[in-house]
């Protein structure tokens, strides 16, 4: 399959799906070393955000329904999630902007300025123990993947594999950033939400492309 | 625990109803977007805007009216309110003088006022921010999000919209609350923990004996585990921490609020303040007001807060100004 | 459930002696024997004195002041004081116009009042007293100590504390009151139950999910044990009760109090006023005020009761004059 | 041993060891039927009987020692029992007034005094599931030991049984005052605080005397 705007839609229709399926244990892992909601924000936002995705004109790009998405995500999720994911998306459009279907270095270009919109809104950095530790393994393993001649579909698994690990890796990081950070050492051994709920979203990504 | 609620959902909006029906004389509560806002605006005032997740109340809603708020808005439960509202209740204060936004320190809140802040300068809206950090329980470092916003944003939203009501600039305004944040702190321990609505689970287990030193507002676990000790314990140790990080002179006068955190009945309250004027005097600090009650919860929390907020004579003339909310009412 | 306190025993004095250090602007706090006395009393002004077991404050200290009472008179924890503190409070305030008692209607409030009332005599000091017994739970019979005095007390207190301030005689503020009486009814339903300081213990066990319904204020169990429901039921069945059995006209006006038991976030008690509020609307009675907070608790016991008052001009005249104590204040 | 003096004052303080002890206990009765404060409020209240006992001038009869007991129980009991109490031993007190050896009969002038004091104060009946059944279970068998031609120390004893008795026919009555009213038929099957207490009081009496 071809990455172009029917993709970007089927992504996020299952991104929509994965994040309701999974909300509840989104809200445990943030009730761990949060306040028990990352769940119900991100729910609250892809409902938002599949409603939205009918109004997204005919010919559009995919940059166009990663923008609505950003616009919804803005306007919906709240919390720290929400401004985060938002400026994600909004990046990731302005990264790919008018391309009718992407290239497996658009992929790269995609999630690197998420990664970058990220980094820049919250301040953060990888090793904090955030979304942005997901998004940084997502951009490595993406970059790899293009450098091994993997076509565009391919690329964007190695970035959701990646982003994958990259949650995992949260486990044992002292938070820097989030509420996590207040805990300090007690939030050692958990794992982060919002960098899972990252890694669902490039998963929806990949999955939606096969 | 149990709550005395319907839908999860609808628990914000239905509790935000109820208050607006409460106190139609004092606050119009908008719906899509949700926001709270002083029913008799001053022409030509500066506008004072807060807000943040709900779960916390009387705060903010509860301090809308003369001499304090002009607008709250409440986010879902522990969650900030996105831009829009935000903006909305912007644009229905301005009254041309500017709107000054106080904003809890975290993340989520200082993200999307951050955002709000934006369209609204793109609207032609001069906007100021804040941000209230007075929890002492978190350290101020770049390894964490930096002190969180807690129970001594009562006070400074008291005193800067008395400052507001007597017509005071946006630059004196936002001078005399970082003036504010930087004279308060506060520190707080859970004896219980609370029940977010769309979990029904308790944020946190807590043994029989056990209680959370140090927490927030948010049902997250605080900065260690300790046993259960009685409340003159309690208070002092709570106490120690906000003088240790107080900045101050010998015989400095206080503002003092213990402040209840959701569950906790004013009798106890009462048990502590007791204590920590016991204390206050023994360390050459002068009480000049308190404040004893359920300010600034965390949902159905059991324990307290103690803040601190050093004054001089201007501060205290603030402090006892004419406010008239659902919440905080004198002189009027 | 944990309790913010030292020795058990210490409890209402430690209490007290907070409180007295939060306001001394409005009360002095005398010890052996115990009772509160507003500041500054009023030359020729009868005297409005309540008391009772401790452990629903703010009732009864949190209303002395100008405007309510002139003295309040705490027991033990859920014990009736005994008769030489409501003397001595009884003597502090009498200013040679009579003092009028209000009590709650429990055999012990009834008895040590009665008690301190013949002592009163016996020094030529004129006492009238009133019973206040609101609570739609009980029935009234020869076969019960009949009806108890609940949440009905705050609002009665308010308009007779009104009527004194303005002036009125002893003759016609024992009529006022026995008119409010018998124009009050509450209810109360509890979904969690306190802990009574010296036993540690629950006064009862609930489940997860059952309730007790027709509560009084003092741990005992309710009329009835019920399955945990929503609030829009839980407020219904409580309303419906309490209209069954008011007294009340076609149109009538209410004065409505929302009251939290003691461990009850004011966020929740917003959502039962919303629901009360629409079925007053759909039964055509009309709102004319209304007082939603934790009033008349029952220590850390969770649950609310809603209160309703048939008023005309003249009663809402007395409820709008300004009121200046600790737990209720406005118009000054 | 003879009900003079000495032994007016050994009941009283027999009687504040008694429910010193027991008082967990009576707030445990008080706590199913009513709000759990009978033990404090009466312990309260002998710990000051015991300690006025001292200043009972030396030649007192034993009704000055019942009128100091009943003062002190007024001023320092509170809730129902205190007023109630108070009275009680208040016509005690007077039904024996001088006399500086109490008779057999006397034993039942004073019980019987007690239970008038009591009914009258509290408007309560034998039935209404009150410390009434004890007080009037006491003076039926006092009557009866008396007709039997027992002595004084017998009636007394034959007092405490029956107060025994009294308050284990509270179990299976529906209450009519006090707090345990509000229960109704929930309260069946709970033992009357208050009359527990007064049988704790006459066993007192009657120990003392042996
Ligand atoms: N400064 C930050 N930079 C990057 N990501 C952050 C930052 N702060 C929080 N996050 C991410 O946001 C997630 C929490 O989102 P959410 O629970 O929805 O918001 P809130 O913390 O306001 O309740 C965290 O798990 C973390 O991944
Ligand atoms: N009207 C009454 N007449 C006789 N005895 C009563 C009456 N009301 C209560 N009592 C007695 O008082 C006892 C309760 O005493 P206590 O718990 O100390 O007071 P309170 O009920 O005020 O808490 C009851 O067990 C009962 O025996
Ligand atoms: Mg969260
Ligand atoms: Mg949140
Ligand atoms: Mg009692
Ligand atoms: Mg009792």
């Amino acid at each position: 399959m071809t990455l172009d705007t029917a993709w970007a839609r089927a992504w996020l229709a299952r991104a929509a799906d994965q994040i309701g399926e999974r909300s509840s244990e989104l809200n445990e892992l943030d009730r761990a070393i949060g306040d028990g909601d990352h769940g119900e924000n991100m729910n609250r936002g892809f409902i938002a955000v599949r409603a939205a995705l009918d109004e997204v004109a005919g010919g559009a790009a995919p940059s166009d329904v990663l923008r609505t998405a950003a616009m919804k995500l803005i306007s919906s999720v709240g919390g720290a999630a929400g401004p985060l994911y938002g400026t994600a998306f909004l990046r990731a459009s302005d990264a790919v902007s008018g391309h009718v279907e992407l290239s497996a270095s658009d992929v790269v270009d995609l999630t690197d300025a998420a990664l970058r919109g990220i980094e820049e809104r919250g301040h953060a950095a990888a090793g904090d123990k955030t979304m942005v530790d997901a998004w940084a393994a997502a951009v490595r393993t993406a970059r790899g993947a293009v450098a091994a001649g993997d076509d565009a579909v391919r690329v964007l698994f190695a970035a959701a594999a990646g982003a994958e690990g990259g949650a995992a890796s949260t486990d044992e990081l002292l938070p820097h950033k989030g509420r996590a950070s207040y805990l300090g050492e007690r939030a050692v051994g958990h794992r982060d939400p919002g960098a899972v709920s990252t890694a669902i979203i490039l998963k929806a990504a990949a999955e939606a492309a096969s | 625990m149990k709550k005395l609620m319907n839908d999860p959902r609808s628990f914000v909006a239905e509790s935000l109803a109820g208050f607006a029906r409460a106190h139609g004389d004092l606050v119009r509560v908008s719906t899509a977007p949700t926001y709270v806002v002083r029913s008799k605006l001053v022409p030509g005032k500066v506008g004072i805007v807060s807000g943040g997740g709900s779960g916390h109340e009387p705060l903010h809603a509860g301090f809308v009216g003369r001499g304090m708020l002009d607008a709250a808005v409440p986010g879902e439960v522990f969650t900030s309110p996105t831009p829009d509202p935000i903006l909305a209740a912007t644009r229905a204060v301005d009254q041309g003088s500017g709107v000054l936004y106080l904003v809890k320190n975290y993340t989520g809140d200082v993200l999307n006022f951050e955002t709000a802040a934006e369209f609204a300068a793109a609207e032609g809206i001069l906007v100021r921010t804040v941000v209230i950090d007075d929890d002492v329980a978190v350290q101020n470092s770049e390894f964490t999000a930096g002190r969180r916003g807690v129970a001594g944003t009562v006070l400074i939203e008291k005193i800067v919209g008395a400052a507001a009501e007597r017509g005071d600039g946006i630059d004196e305004l936002e001078a005399l609350t970082r003036r504010l944040v930087a004279s308060a702190r506060s520190m707080g321990v859970a004896i219980g923990a609370p029940t977010v609505p769309h979990s029904g689970k308790q944020s946190f287990e807590l043994g029989a004996d056990e209680i959370e030193f140090g927490i927030g507002i948010h049902g997250e676990r605080g900065r260690a585990r300790a046993p259960m000790a009685s409340a003159d314990e309690l208070a002092d140790r709570v106490l120690e921490a906000v003088l240790h990080d107080l900045p101050r002179e010998p015989g400095e006068r206080v503002v003092v609020l213990v402040n209840g955190m959701g569950a906790t009945p004013v009798a106890e309250l009462y048990v502590v303040y007791r204590r920590v004027a016991e204390r206050l005097d023994a360390s050459g600090v002068r009480i000049a007001r308190s404040l004893v009650g359920s300010y600034v919860t965390s949902l159905d929390m059991a324990g307290f807060s103690v803040t601190l907020l050093t004054v001089d004579d201007e501060l205290l003339g603030l402090w006892d100004a004419p406010v008239h909310t659902a919440a905080l009412s004198w002189g009027v």
